[in-house]
Order: structure tokens, then C-alpha cells, then sequence
């Protein structure tokens, strides 16, 4: 098990080499690429900052959980952060396992509490010259505005999280 | 056991770090706030509203200690690391 | 959306590529790999086999189901045919799209409907030169008639693909 | 209209594609059987079971039709490439 912030690009190959092993018949990667349009504006750029001591914390607690429930020491995680171009990767993750379900398992549970999680923040870069932090809270939060509904949506991690 | 200053309670002074929009909106990556010995996550939201910035914040905005999510009821002690959590955006 | 049946090995880069797309934020990968033991067996060798014709239209099949059913044309699967080594990917199925859910849906779909449904059959040697086609359905059987239960297991695909 | 041989039934001689362990057990990649016009899935079934090497198939084989697997109740045509298929194990 690994997980880093880099500051590089990342190298999917590399991965999927590092999580490989011969008893193994299952790998399983997830990338994260930046889009060209987020909310129909165009995006020329996007830069990744995160609270780097707690961000490394966390990945690793994800991981360990992940390697803990789906039973697999073999799960690699890196996240970009700083500027980054259209298309790059800004995260991936390689599992492999003795079996598919694991490895796949494995795969979705990280991203998902990573995306919760994992104190990172993206500002996009528009091509009219403004920028912003993104806030992946607020589209639900202005949905559920608009059709009067209050269910949420949203995850706060200190409830689920404590044990 | 040291003497008792002029306050019922000890004060300590509580570095809280700030990222990303929090620190845009304060203008600053790290502020400073006063509170009382044994004070909670609870205190310090609220101490950080009465600040003219405070504001910016969002309902109930999430703090990590140590590095860690911190539950509104949990008491901060001097030299923790304490930090405001912007809504999280990686992947 | 491409599906091959291929004799060469594999290239996994190749295929993330092939997905890539920017407007697309999610790429899933999925890979499986030639295990060294089956069974507790020591296995030195594999050979995959296909009824050619309906593996290629079946992969096809299921992948315009993928296609459909998560919205996205950007999907490929590959799954190697004829003797290959231990360590090699026997299939892989790369999938992009917008978002996260989806992509990883799509790879977990394409590979248990292909497991189930393409005909494709595999033979293993072992060290003691025996050679042995594997039934998966099997060991299911036997654990069914070990333990007296009489669940079914085993997927037919005459029933779910019927429309 | 073609005359009437002596069987009431149009005959017709379906080749039959083995694999794998199929192939193994007949010592053939492809068998062929006689059906009469009309017959199913089921009757070729039956058919194939009354070969000496037919008793090595499964209780319910899966067959397909036209490269499509088939339900018991299909009835088969003169051209239809018609397979027996073990069970599968790609992946």
C-alpha cells in the first residue's frame, strides 16, 4: 500500500506495474482527468491545492481502510496537486486483488472517500480570465433551492468517520 | 501550578489555518483567535464569526484537529493544529 | 466502442489512450491477469480458446449494452486468445466518460456479462504436465452438493439475454 | 412442391461445432446429427445424447444458434450454424 501527493505527473504504467503480482488475477485502475467544460464554462487550466499533512493523513487512513476491508496489500494511490493541464491526470488508483469484485470494490470505495474526504481543492481557470474555487457542495445545495427539496446530499465526514 | 491571572478561565492562543476559499476570503492563510482553556469546536466557530470576515463562512463549516475532522463538541487544547475545511474538491 | 478478440499481447497504455477524451473526467480500467495458482494447483501455463465467430459478436453485444445502458461511446475491451504466460493480461476493458459512477458501472458490467456469456474457454498446465479445461461452474456445483444447498449459482444466458 | 420420401418428416443432416471440452470428449470439433424439419433445440439435444459420447454432456448444455445462445424451444433451420457450448471461462 502507498499513497502520495505528487507534484509530477503521474505515470498509470508505472502503477499498474507497482500493484502487479502473480497470485494476483485481478488489477483495477481509476483515473481522474481535468475536463475542458465544467458547468458549461470552458476551462483553460486548473490548479490543485491541499492542506498537504492532513491530505497525505487521510489518503493514507482511506487506503488503510481499503486494504483492511477488501483485503488486498497491493493498492497504490497518487494525487496531483499544483497547476495542471486539460487532460491530465489529477488522480489514480490501482488495485489489484486475487479476484475482480475486490479490485473493483477497492477501486470505487477509494475514490469515493477520497472525493469526500481528502482536504483538497480544485480553482478552475476559465478562458474569460476568471477562476474559482470549486465547491462540489453548492450545485446540490442550489438544486435543492430550486426545487424547495432539503435532503442532503452532502457528506460530512466528522459523523461517518468516527469510530 | 501557575497563578491565576485576572480570568476565571486560562486563555490560550489559537493558531487556525486557513486554504483555499476560506483563505481568499480572509485574506490570510492563518489566523488567530483567543479562547478559554477547555473551549470547544463549538467556541471556536463562534469566536471566528465575530470576526469581521467570519462571515464568509458557510452554516457549519468543517475543522480539522490534528489533522483529523473534529465533531462540533470537541475540546481544543493549546498546541493542537487547528484548521478550517473549505468544501473539498480533489479527484 | 471496439472489441477484439487478439493473439498478440495486450498493450493497457495503448487502450487508456485509446479512451482518453477531454471531455471526459473518469477513466476506468480493468485487467486480468494469469494467476500462478488455481485451486491450490501450481499453474505454468495457460491457453485461452473461442467459438471465434460468436465471442467476437457476443463481446459486442455486450458492449453496445454498455454503450446504451452508461451513456458513453468511449469503451474498449480486449480479450487475448491462444497460449499466453503467467503474469499476462488476458483481458482488458477500458472505459472513459464524464464521470465517475458510470465509468466504473461500465467496467464492472462488461466484465461479469463477459465472463458469463462469451464463449471462451481456458485450459491450464500444471507442473505435474497435466493440462485441464476449466468449468466455473464447477466448484460452485461441488460447494452446492458439499453443503447440501441447491441455490443456483451459475448464470444462464439463454434466460437474461432473451429480448 | 418436392415429392415426399418415405418419412413424413423432411430430413435434415445439422453439422454441430464442438470446443474445448466438448471437442475433447467427442474427439471432434464438429459432430453431425440428422433432425427432422421442425426440430427444437430440445430434440437436437436428445439427439446428441443418444451418441455413444453424448452421455459426457452436462444435464442442460447451453446451445447456440446463428452464434446466439437459444432456449430449448427454438427450432432449428436447414443452414443454421447450430454449436454446443461448455461452459465459459474467459476473463
Amino acid at each position: 500500500m502507498r499513497t502520495a501527493l505528487v507534484t509530477r505527473a503521474i505515470d498509470a504504467p508505472a502503477l499498474l506495474r507497482e500493484v502487479a503480482a502473480k497470485e494476483h488475477g485481478a488489477t483495477s485502475l481509476f483515473l481522474g482527468t481535468v475536463r475542458d467544460v465544467n458547468d458549461g464554462r470552458a476551462v483553460t487550466g486548473i490548479e490543485y491545492a491541499a492542506y498537504a499533512a492532513m491530505a497525505t493523513a487521510e489518503l493514507d487512513r482511506i487506503a488503510t481502510e481499503a486494504v483492511k476491508c477488501f483485503r488486498t496489500e497491493l493498492l497504490v494511490v497518487e494525487h496531483r496537486i499544483g497547476e495542471i493541464a486539460l487532460g491530465d491526470v489529477s488522480v489514480a488508483i490501482a488495485v489489484s486483488h486475487a479476484h475482480r469484485a475486490p479490485a473493483l470494490d477497492a477501486t470505487r470505495y477509494v475514490i469515493e472517500q477520497l472525493k469526500r474526504r481528502v482536504p483538497i481543492w480544485k480553482r478552475e481557470h476559465y478562458s474569460d480570465g476568471a477562476s474559482e474555487w470549486i465547491d462540489p457542495t453548492r450545485s446540490a445545495r442550489e438544486a435543492d433551492a430550486a426545487t424547495g427539496e432539503t435532503h442532503v446530499l452532502t457528506f460530512d465526514p466528522r459523523v461517518s468517520t468516527a469510530s | 501550578m501557575r497563578a491565576r491571572g485576572p480570568y476565571y478561565f486560562t486563555l490560550m492562543r489559537v493558531p487556525v489555518l486557513l486554504f483555499a476559499s476560506y483563505a481568499d476570503a480572509f485574506r490570510a492563510q492563518q489566523i488567530e483567535v483567543t479562547l478559554a482553556d477547555g473551549a470547544t469546536v463549538r467556541d471556536l466557530l463562534a469566536r471566528v464569526r465575530e470576526l469581521a470576515t467570519g462571515r464568509a463562512l458557510p452554516p457549519s463549516p468543517l475543522v480539522a484537529l490534528n489533522q483529523r475532522y473534529a465533531a462540533l463538541g470537541e475540546v481544543i487544547h493549546s498546541g493542537d493544529e487547528v484548521a478550517l475545511i473549505p468544501p473539498v474538491a480533489g479527484g
